[in-house]
C-alpha cells in the first residue's frame, strides 16, 4: 500500500512543476491588515496584549508575566502569555502565526531567546503593524528608530552588572585571589556583555586571578555540576565563583554546601527570591536586579500607550527607542528593600514609562 | 536460461485480488484525517484561527520541519535513525551566513552540497564501521554542535545581504509561501525518484529486512549512504529556509526541531523500524506537529495545558495513523 | 489416575475436529476438515504444501480462529482463542520454525510461561530451574547444558530443547495431553530423531501425538494411524501397518508418486563440458581451509558433512557473505570477486539461504518485488521501473514455477513455505543470466510435495546448464539429487565421491567418510 | 540412516565458537574502554587522578546512574524511553511541594518522597499503557509522556520557585558515608537492586526475553503486554527517584530537572553495550556506561578543553569507544541499524 498512486505522484510533480514555472509568485501578500493600525487609532477596550517569554517554569520570567497580567488588570484587559520553551524556532513560529491574526491593535512586549531572533520579529512586526517592545536581547547594529512599530527595547547593561558583582566578589574575597566564572549560553548578548563586564573587573582588579571560565548555560543543574568538578580541580585556590545569573550562582552554593566549603564567596545576577533569601542568610554575597514584573509590564504599557493615542510613537525620542533600565546591587545591606518584588501602577503610566531609564544604549 | 521450468501448469489459480481493502486505503489517508481533525478542533476552540492568512502561516512555518523530517524519513525507512538532523541544519545556517558575502547566490546550493557530504560521511562511518546509526548521529549531533559554536564563535551571524534568500520568502500566487512548495517539490522529486526506480525496493528492503536485502544483492550499504547524504543535504536546505526567515546563522537555531521531526515522521505513519512508510506521510506529520506547536497556544491554551495537550495528542495521532497490518511488533 | 477414569477416558477421543474452516484473502486454507486423535496413540498428519496443515495445527493451538467448524477435546466443545487456553486443555504444539527466546537459557526456555516452581513471587529460583529443566532434558537423553544460552546452541540442540520444553505440558494438565509435533525432525541428525522417537513412543503412554513430517517413512514408523489432508480437506486415514510410502504419497497429491521421485530424473545427465564451471582452489576462511572445489555446467555437487564441517560458510563465502582469508575462485575461468554479494550477483551467482525467513526473503513485500529484487534489470527500461514488464515477467513465473499466491501484490510472508521458496529461487531465474545456484538446504522445513516440486525445479535448471552446489537437508536428499557429493570434515573436504545415476551409494558410505 | 555415536562430538566444534555462559568477549569492550580513558586522563591531568576527584565523578554520576537503570529496562525490550525529562520534572517539583518548603505547610518528609516516586511509576506505568493498548510505539508514548510530565510539573510550579527545608532530603547531597554523598550509595543501591530485578525477577528476565524474541513469548503462553506496563512502571519509578536527588542535590525542584537526561542515559546505556534492538546488555553493562560517559565529561572539563569543544570531544570519543567495541566482532552480512 502506498501513500499515494503512481499517477496522483505524477500529478502532484507535473503541477508543482507548472506552478513553478509559472513563476507566479509575488511578494508577501501578508499583512491585510497590515500598517493599518494609524497610531493612536484604538480604542482601550480594543487592544490585544501579548507578553512572550521563554518558559512559566523559571521564577524570573513568571514573575515577568504576572507583571503584565498586572498592567492589563490596571488598564482592564488580560494579557495572552505566551512560552516558547526557550527554543528560538518556535518563539518564531508563534510571533509568525500570531501576527497571521488580527495585528491591529496588537500590542507585544517580546523576551527574544537570542540576539538573532530579534530582527524577524521586528521585520514581522512592521509589516503586520503589531506595537512590539523587546526586552533584553537585540543585535548592536540593529537601530530600533529605523522602525515605526517597534516602539522601543530596553535592557540591563550586561558590562556594567557584569562588573558591579565582578567588584563585589573581589572585595568579598578581600582583593585578591582565584575565582572562576561560570558563564551562560554562549551564544546570548547577556552572556557575552557580562563577561565583559567581569573582565573589565578583573582588569581594575589586578590581584584576582581568572582560573577557569566553563559555561552552565543559565542552569542551576549544569552549574552544580561544573562547579563540582572546578573545586576539585582548583581545591583551596578557589576563592570565589562568579555567576552570570542567580540560578547558576544557586547551583553553585548547592556545589559548595555539598563539599562543605564555606569561605568561597558567590555572586550572581537577576535578583531572583532565591538569591535574596540566600543573600539575606550570608550564603551568597551580591547580585543585580533584573526586576522582572515591572518589565513584564512595561514593554505592554509602553506599546498600550502608543496604541491607543496617549503617547505618540514620533515623539518617543531616539534615547528612548533603545535604552538601560535602572538596575541596583544588591548586597547584604539593602536586600531587605529588594526582598518583595512589585509592580507600582505609577511606573506604568503613559508620561511614566521611560522614568527608570539609565541612559540609551551606545 | 529459456526452456521453461516446470511444465506443469497451475493447478488451481487462487483468485486475483490483490488490490489495497476499503480499510486499507483509509489508513494510507489517516495522517490527512489527523490533519484536519485537529484543525477542526482548533478552529472549535478559537473561530479566529481558521483564516487564510493564518493558514498561510502555519504552513510557511511548517516548511523546515518538513524538509527536515521527509530526509529523515528516508534513513528511517531503510531501518536507522538520523538523530543529527537538527544539529546539522544549525550548522548549515552558520555555514551559510559565513559563506554567503563570498559566494553570493551560489551559498544555497554550496550549503545544501556541505550538508549533504557531511551527511554522506555520517552514513559512511554507520556502514563501514558498522556503528548503530543511533550512536553515529548522536555522536554527529553533538560534533556538528561544537563545530557550529567554534566557527561562529557562540553568536549568530546576521546576513546583511537578503536577496540570496529572498526567493523563499516570496509567496506562489500569492498564498503558497514559497517556502513550503519547495518543501513539497523536494518531496516529491524523491518521492518519484523512488518510485520511478529500483531505488524504493532497494530502501524498503534494506529497511525490512536488511540481512535478506544483502542476500538478495541489494546495495544496501549503497542504499544507506545515500540516505544519509539525502538526509543531511535536506538539513541544509532546511536551514537555508530558516536563514531566510531569520536573517541570521546561528549555532543553535534549529537544535530544538530534532524531537518535532522525528515526531513528525511517526505522526505520519512511517515505521520507527523501517520499511514502511513514505515521505508524504512525514509532509502531513510536519503539518500536524506544526499546528500543535503553534495552535495550541495562539488559541489561548496556556502554557502547562499546552504541553499536556501536545502530548496527548501526538500520542493519539500516532495511535490514529499507524498502519498495524504492516508493523507487526510494536516495541 | 485410576483405573476405572482410564477406561473412561479411553472412550472418547482426546481430539476431534469437525468441519473446521477457515479463510484467507484469496485462498481456502481449511475447508471442512475432520480429524480424530484417540487417545494414546500417534497419528501422523500427513498433506502436500498448502493442504493446510499449518493452518490446521496452529487452529489446534489458539493461534487462528477458524472461521467455522468445532473443536471438541475429550468429549467437549471448546474454544480455543489463545496459546494459553489450549496449554490449559493440554494441547502443546513444538512449532516448525524454531520458537526459542535466544538470549535466555535452554532452562528458561524449557520452562517458560509454566515456571512452577521455579519462580516464587516473581523471583526466579536458578537452581529449581535448572532442575526442571534438567528433568526435561533427561527425557530425551539430551546433554544440553541448560545453563547455557540458547543461542550458543546448535539448531539440533535447539530442537532439542524446544521438544524438551513441550514436553512440560505433562506436569501442566491432569487430563492426558495432545502434544503436536510439526516437522520435528527437519534439522536433526539420525541419532537423535531415534531419540526423539523413543520419546514419541514414550509420550503414547500417557498422551497422544499429532506428529507431522514430509518424511513419509518416518510417517509411518512410528505413528499408528496417518490422516491427510488435500487442498484443505480430508482425503482419508490409514493404518500404518502394512501402509506403503507410495500409497501415502498418491492420497496426497491426488495421483500415483513414488516415494523415491527425485532419483527419477538423473539418467539424461548431458556430458559434462571440459572445463568446470566453477574451479575452487585452496578457499580457505575462518572454519574451513584449503578447500578444492569444481563444479560442472549442468552439474549438482553435493556437499555432506556433520554439523561444524563448515560446508555452509564455504557455501555463503563463494557468494560473498563471509569472508576467506585466502585460495582463488573462478567462474567460466573470470577470477571471482569474493568481496561482497552484489560482486557474486553480477557474475550470475545465485544463493538461496536456509534462514528462508530471515534471510531468503523480505515478508512485508510482494511476491512481484521479491521477485525481481536482485534482478532490478529485468522489470526495468533505462533507470525506470516499468511496471508493465514487472508484472508480465512476475505472471509468467508465478505460472511456470506454479506459485500458489492470490496476487503478485500479494506479500510473501502470507504465502506458504513452499511457495515462498519458489519465489527466492525464480529471484535467480527471472534474468536468465544464472550460471551457479548455491542452494543451503533449500528443501528445509517444506513438504513433501514442495519437496518434489524443488527437486524437479534444479533437476530442470541443471539440464539447461545451471551448475549447483547443494547441501541438502538429509543424505538421501543429497545422494538422490547430487552427481557427485564431496564429504567435508572439520573444515577441510576430505573426500570426493562419484554419485551417478545407477551407482548411488549408501548414506552408511557416506557416513562413515564424514567422521 | 545410523551415525556413528562419536559423531555428536564434532557438534560441538561450533562454526564460530562463542562461549555458552557468562560473559563474552564483546562485552569486555566498554570496561576496556572506561580503564583506558581514565588512565589517558590521568596521565593528562594532575587534578583529575585525585582521590577527591575520584569522589566527585561517582558523585556526578549518581543521578545519571538511577536514570540510566530505569532506561535499561526498557532497552532491553527493545523499546526506548525518552519521559526522563518530564517524569523527572513532575516528581522533583511534587517532592519539592510536599516536604517541608517555601510555598506550603507540607512537611511529609519520607512519605512525600514515596509520592513523588508514585508519580514517576503513574508516568511510567501511562507510557506503558499507551504502547500495549494504543500500540503506539513507545518513542512517541514517551515523548508523550515527557510533554505530559514537563505540564503537570509546569501546572504545580504556578511561578514560584519551591526550595525545600527539609533535613533529611538536605542531607542526602551533603552528608557522606566512606566518602560518597548518601546519593551515591543511594545510586549504588538502585543499581544492585536493578541487576537483582534482572537477574532474578521473573519481570526482568521477561524484559530481557522481549528484547529477544517477543513473538515467541506469546506463544509460550506468556501474556507479554502486563510485563511491558510494570517494565514502563519500574523505568518511571527510577525517573522519579532521580528526580528527587535532582531536588535534593539543588534542594530546590526545578521543571527542568530532567533535561537532558533521556539522551544521556541512552548514551551511557549504549556506550556501555546494550543494544537499542534489545536483548542485549544489562544493569551492569549500563554502570560501566555511565561512569564511562561521567568520566569524559569530567575529565574534559579537568583537562581543560575549550567548553566550545567539549560536546564534540564527547561526541567523537563515544563514537570511537563504540567503533573499537564493534569492529572486533563485525561480520559480513551484519545488520546494524
Amino acid at each position: 500500500m502506498k501513500f499515494t498512486s503512481r499517477p496522483t505522484a505524477v500529478v502532484i510533480g507535473l503541477t508543482l512543476a507548472a506552478a513553478t514555472l509559472a513563476g507566479c509568485s509575488e511578494e508577501a501578500s501578508g499583512g491585510g491588515g497590515g500598517g493599518g493600525a494609524e497610531a493612536g487609532a484604538c480604542a482601550p477596550e480594543d487592544v490585544t496584549l501579548v507578553g512572550q517569554v521563554r518558559n512559566e517554569s523559571n521564577p524570573y520570567e513568571a514573575a515577568w508575566l504576572d507583571g503584565g497580567d498586572a498592567f492589563a488588570e490596571q488598564v482592564g484587559l488580560t494579557q495572552d502569555r505566551l512560552t516558547y520553551d526557550g527554543d528560538s524556532t518556535r518563539q518564531q513560529e508563534q510571533i509568525s502565526q500570531l501576527l497571521a491574526g488580527d495585528t491591529e491593535c496588537l500590542v507585544m512586549n517580546i523576551l527574544p531567546n537570542g540576539d538573532s531572533d530579534t530582527p524577524p520579529i521586528v521585520e514581522g512586526a512592521e509589516e503586520a503593524g503589531a506595537y512590539l517592545v523587546t526586552q533584553w536581547n537585540k543585535p548592536a547594529d540593529l537601530n530600533v528608530a529605523d522602525y515605526d512599530q517597534w516602539l522601543s527595547h530596553i535592557t540591563y547593561n550586561g558590562v556594567e552588572s557584569g562588573k558591579q558583582i565582578g567588584d563585589a566578589l573581589a572585595e568579598a574575597i578581600g582583593g585578591s585571589g582565584g575565582i572562576v566564572a561560570l558563564q551562560g549560553i554562549l551564544d546570548t548578548g547577556a552572556a557575552k556583555d557580562r563577561f565583559a563586564g567581569l573582565e573589565e573587573s578583573l582588569a581594575a582588579n589586578p590581584d584576582v586571578e581568572l582560573l577557569d571560565d566553563q559555561t552552565a548555560n543559565f542552569s542551576r543543574a549544569e552549574a552544580l555540576e561544573v562547579t563540582k568538578t572546578l573545586l576539585t580541580k582548583h581545591g583551596d585556590d578557589l576563592k570565589g565563583i562568579w555567576a552570570a545569573n542567580d540560578d547558576m550562582a544557586l547551583g553553585a552554593l548547592e556545589a559548595l554546601e555539598q563539599a562543605g566549603r564555606t569561605d568561597v564567596a558567590v555572586v550572581g545576577i537577576d535578583a531572583v527570591p532565591d538569591a535574596l533569601t540566600a543573600i539575606e542568610d550570608g550564603t551568597m554575597t551580591a547580585t543585580v536586579s533584573s526586576d522582572g514584573p515591572w518589565q513584564g509590564g512595561i514593554g505592554l504599557a509602553i506599546g498600550f500607550c502608543v496604541a491607543t493615542g496617549e503617547l505618540a510613537a514620533e515623539d518617543i525620542t531616539d534615547e528612548d527607542r533603545a535604552w538601560f533600565a535602572e538596575q541596583f546591587l544588591i548586597t547584604s545591606d539593602n536586600v531587605a528593600d529588594f526582598s518583595s518584588p512589585q509592580t507600582d501602577e505609577a511606573d506604568f503610566e503613559c508620561d511614566n514609562v521611560f522614568s527608570r531609564s539609565q541612559g540609551a544604549i551606545s | 536460461m529459456t526452456t521453461p521450468v516446470l511444465a506443469t501448469p497451475a493447478a488451481d489459480q487462487a483468485p486475483v485480488s490483490g488490490g489495497p481493502t476499503v480499510g486499507q486505503r483509509l489508513t494510507s489517508f489517516m495522517p490527512v484525517i489527523a490533519l484536519v481533525a485537529l484543525l477542526a478542533a482548533l478552529t472549535f476552540a478559537d473561530p479566529d484561527f481558521l483564516t487564510q492568512r493564518s493558514l498561510t502561516a502555519a504552513v510557511r512555518t511548517s516548511a523546515p520541519l518538513a524538509v527536515l523530517a521527509a530526509g529523515a524519513t528516508l534513513v528511517v525507512l531503510c531501518g536507522g535513525i538520523d538523530l543529527s538532523i537538527a544539529a546539522l541544519c544549525s550548522l548549515s545556517t552558520v555555514l551559510f551566513a559565513m559563506w554567503l558575502p563570498d559566494l553570493g547566490g551560489l551559498t544555497t546550493l554550496v550549503v545544501i552540497g556541505a550538508a549533504g557530504l557531511i551527511g554522506m560521511v555520517q552514513g559512511i562511518g554507520h556502514v563501514v564501521l558498522r556503528i548503530p546509526s543511533f550512536i553515529m548521529t548522536l555522536g554527529g549531533m553533538s560534533i556538528f554542535a561544537a563545530v557550529a559554536l567554534v566557527i561562529s564563535d557562540a553568536g549568530p551571524i546576521r546576513i546583511v545581504d537578503r536577496d540570496a534568500t529572498k526567493w523563499l520568502t516570496l509567496y506562489v500566487g500569492g498564498i503558497v509561501p514559497m517556502s513550503f512548495v519547495v518543501a513539497v517539490i523536494v518531496v516529491a522529486a524523491i518521492s518519484l525518484v523512488l518510485k520511478l526506480t529500483p531505488l524504493e525496493s532497494f530502501v524498503r528492503a534494506t529497511g525490512y529486512s536488511e540481512s535478506a536485502a544483502r542476500l538478495a544483492g541489494t546495495p544496501v550499504d549503497l542504499v544507506k549512504v545515500a540516505a544519509f547524504t539525502i538526509s543531511g543535504a535536506c538539513a541544509g536546505l532546511a536551514a537555508v529556509m530558516l536563514v531566510s526567515r531569520n536573517f541570521s546563522g546561528s549555532p543553535t537555531m534549529a537544535d530544538n526541531l530534532l524531537l518535532p521531526a522525528v515526531a513528525a515522521i511517526v505522526v505520519g505513519g512511517t515505521a520507527i523500524t523501517g520499511g514502511h512508510g513514505s515521505l508524504w506521510r512525514s509532509l502531513a506529520g510536519a503539518l500536524v506537529v506544526t499546528l500543535l506547536r503553534v495552535g495550541l497556544p495562539i488559541v489561548g491554551v496556556s502554557s502547562a495545558w499546552e504541553q499536556i495537550l501536545y502530548g496527548a495528542i501526538i500520542v493519539a495521532a500516532v495511535a490514529l495513523t499507524l498502519d498495524r497490518s504492516k508493523v507487526l511488533i510494536i516495541k | 489416575m485410576t483405573a476405572q477414569t482410564q477406561v473412561n477416558a479411553l472412550e472418547v477421543n482426546a481430539l476431534e475436529v469437525r468441519g473446521l474452516v477457515k479463510h484467507y484473502p484469496g485462498v481456502k486454507a481449511l475447508d471442512g476438515v475432520d480429524l480424530v486423535v484417540r487417545q494414546h496413540e500417534v497419528l501422523g498428519l500427513a498433506g502436500e504444501n498448502g493442504a493446510g496443515k499449518s493452518t490446521l495445527l496452529k487452529a489446534l493451538v489458539g493461534l487462528v480462529r477458524p472461521d467455522a467448524g468445532e473443536i471438541w477435546v475429550r468429549g467437549e466443545k471448546v474454544r480455543l482463542r489463545s496459546v494459553v487456553e489450549a496449554a490449559d486443555h493440554g494441547i502443546g504444539m513444538v512449532f516448525q520454525e524454531q520458537s526459542l527466546v535466544p538470549n535466555l537459557t535452554a532452562a528458561e526456555n524449557i520452562v517458560l510461561g509454566s515456571e512452577g516452581p521455579g519462580v516464587r513471587r516473581g523471583i526466579y529460583r536458578w537452581d529449581t530451574m535448572r532442575k526442571l529443566a534438567q528433568a526435561q532434558l533427561d527425557k530425551i537423553g539430551s546433554h544440553i547444558d541448560p545453563l547455557a544460552r540458547t543461542d550458543t546452541l546448535t539448531f539440533a540442540e535447539r530442537q532439542m530443547v524446544e521438544i524438551a520444553k513441550v514436553l512440560r505440558i505433562e506436569e501442566r494438565t491432569s487430563h492426558p495431553p495432545v502434544i503436536i509435533l510439526d516437522e520435528p525432525t527437519s534439522v536433526l541428525e539420525s541419532k537423535e530423531i531415534e531419540t526423539l522417537f523413543t520419546q514419541v513412543r514414550r509420550l503414547r503412554e500417557f498422551a497422544s501425538v499429532v506428529f507431522v513430517s514430509h518424511r513419509l517413512d518416518e510417517v509411518l514408523d512410528v505413528c499408528d494411524r496417518v490422516s491427510v489432508l488435500r487442498g484443505g480437506q480430508s482425503v482419508g486415514e490409514v493404518p500404518t501397518a502394512g501402509a506403503a510410502p507410495a500409497e501415502l504419497h498418491r492420497m496426497m497429491i491426488g495421483s500415483t508418486g513414488s516415494d523415491d521421485h527425485y532419483h527419477g530424473n538423473l539418467a539424461e545427465r548431458s556430458d559434462e563440458p571440459a572445463r568446470p564451471r566453477l574451479v575452487v582452489r585452496g578457499l580457505s576462511g575462518a572454519t574451513f581451509r584449503d578447500v578444492d572445489l569444481d563444479v560442472h555446467a549442468g552439474e549438482i555437487v553435493g556437499i555432506v558433512g556433520v554439523h561444524g564441517s563448515g560446508r555452509e560458510d564455504v557455501c555463503r563465502a563463494l557468494f560473498g557473505a563471509e569472508p576467506t582469508l585466502a585460495g582463488e575462485v573462478t567462474l567460466d575461468g573470470d577470477k571471482l570477486d569474493l568481496s561482497g554479494t552484489r560482486a557474486a550477483c553480477a557474475a550470475g551467482i545465485g544463493y538461496v539461504p536456509a534462514e528462508r525467513k530471515i534471510e531468503g526473503m523480505v515478508g512485508p513485500m510482494s511476491v512481484a518485488d521479491n521477485m525481481t529484487l536482485t534482478k532490478q534489470k529485468s522489470r526495468c527500461s533505462g533507470p525506470l521501473v516499468v511496471p508493465q514488464k514487472q508484472a508480465t515477467l512476475v505472471d509468467k513465473w508465478i505460472e511456470r514455477l506454479s506459485i500458489r499466491t492470490p496476487h503478485r501484490g500479494t506479500a510473501i510472508q502470507r504465502l506458504s513455505g513452499g511457495n515462498q521458496q519458489k519465489v527466492v529461487l525464480a529471484r535467480w531465474l527471472v534474468a536468465g543470466d544464472i550460471r551457479l545456484l548455491l542452494l543451503d538446504h533449500p528443501t528445509r522445513g517444506l513438504d513433501i510435495g514442495a519437496r518434489s516440486e524443488v527437486y524437479s525445479l534444479m533437476r530442470e535448471l541443471a539440464n539447461s546448464g545451471v551448475a549447483a552446489v547443494l547441501l541438502a537437508d538429509s543424505l538421501e536428499e543429497a545422494i538422490g539429487m547430487s552427481d557427485r557429493i564431496i564429504v567435508m570434515s572439520d573444515g577441510r573436504a576430505t573426500r570426493e565421491v562419484a554419485c551417478p545415476a545407477g551407482g548411488k551409494p549408501t548414506p552408511l558410505d557416506l557416513v562413515k567418510e564424514m567422521v | 540412516m545410523t551415525s556413528p555415536a562419536d559423531a555428536d562430538t564434532e557438534v560441538v566444534v561450533a562454526p564460530r565458537p562463542r562461549p555458552r555462559r557468562g560473559v563474552s568477549l564483546g562485552d569486555a569492550g566498554p570496561p576496556i574502554a572506561l580503564v583506558v580513558i581514565f588512565a589517558v586522563f590521568s596521565l593528562l591531568s594532575d587534578d583529575f587522578r585525585t582521590l577527591g576527584n575520584v569522589q566527585n565523578i561517582m558523585d556526578a554520576a549518581a543521578v545519571l546512574a538511577v536514570v540510566t537503570c530505569g532506561i535499561s529496562f526498557v532497552l532491553m525490550m527493545g523499546s526506548i524511553d525518552l519521559s526522563a525529562p518530564g517524569v523527572m520534572g513532575a516528581s522533583a517539583i511534587a517532592v519539592s511541594l510536599l516536604v517541608a518548603n517555601n510555598r506550603n505547610d507540607n512537611a511529609y518528609g519520607l512519605l512525600g518522597v514515596l509520592v513523588a516516586l508514585l508519580l514517576g511509576s503513574a508516568l511510567g506505568c501511562l507510557s506503558g499503557l499507551a504502547l500495549v493498548s494504543l500500540k503506539v510505539p513507545s518513542f512517541m508514548t514517551t515523548l508523550g509522556v515527557s510533554a505530559v510530565g514537563l505540564g503537570l510539573a509546569t501546572l504545580m510550579f504556578a511561578g514560584v520557585q519551591p526550595n525545600i527545608r527539609d533535613d533529611m532530603l538536605d542531607s542526602w547531597a551533603v552528608q557522606r558515608f566512606l566518602g560518597l554523598a548518601y546519593l551515591t550509595w543511594i545510586a549504588v543501591a538502585c543499581v544492585l537492586v536493578g541487576w537483582l530485578i534482572q537477574r532474578y525477577s521473573r519481570l526482568g528476565r521477561y524484559a530481557f526475553a522481549i528484547g529477544g524474541a517477543e513473538e515467541v513469548l506469546a506463544l509460550s503462553g506468556v501474556k507479554v503486554a502486563p510485563y511491558k506496563v510494570a517494565v514502563f512502571t519500574l523505568a518511571g519509578t527510577f525517573y522519579g527517584l532521580a528526580g528527587v536527588m535532582v531536588t535534593s542535590q539543588l534542594s530546590a525542584g526545578l521543571v527542568q530537572a530532567g533535561k537532558g537526561y533521556d539522551f544521556a542515559a541512552i548514551t551511557a546505556a549504549v556506550v556501555g553495550g546494550t543494544l537499542l534492538t534489545g536483548g542485549r546488555g544489562g544493569i551492569l553493562h549500563s554502570a560501566v556506561g555511565v561512569l564511562l560517559v561521567t568520566v569524559l565529561t569530567n575529565g574534559l572539563v579537568q583537562v581543560g578543553v575549550s567548553p566550545y569543544w567539549q560536546g564534540g570531544v564527547q561526541g567523537l570519543i563515544v563514537v570511537a569507544a563504540v567503533a573499537a567495541a564493534v569492529l572486533p566482532q563485525r561480520r559480513r552480512n551484519q545488520v546494524t541499524k
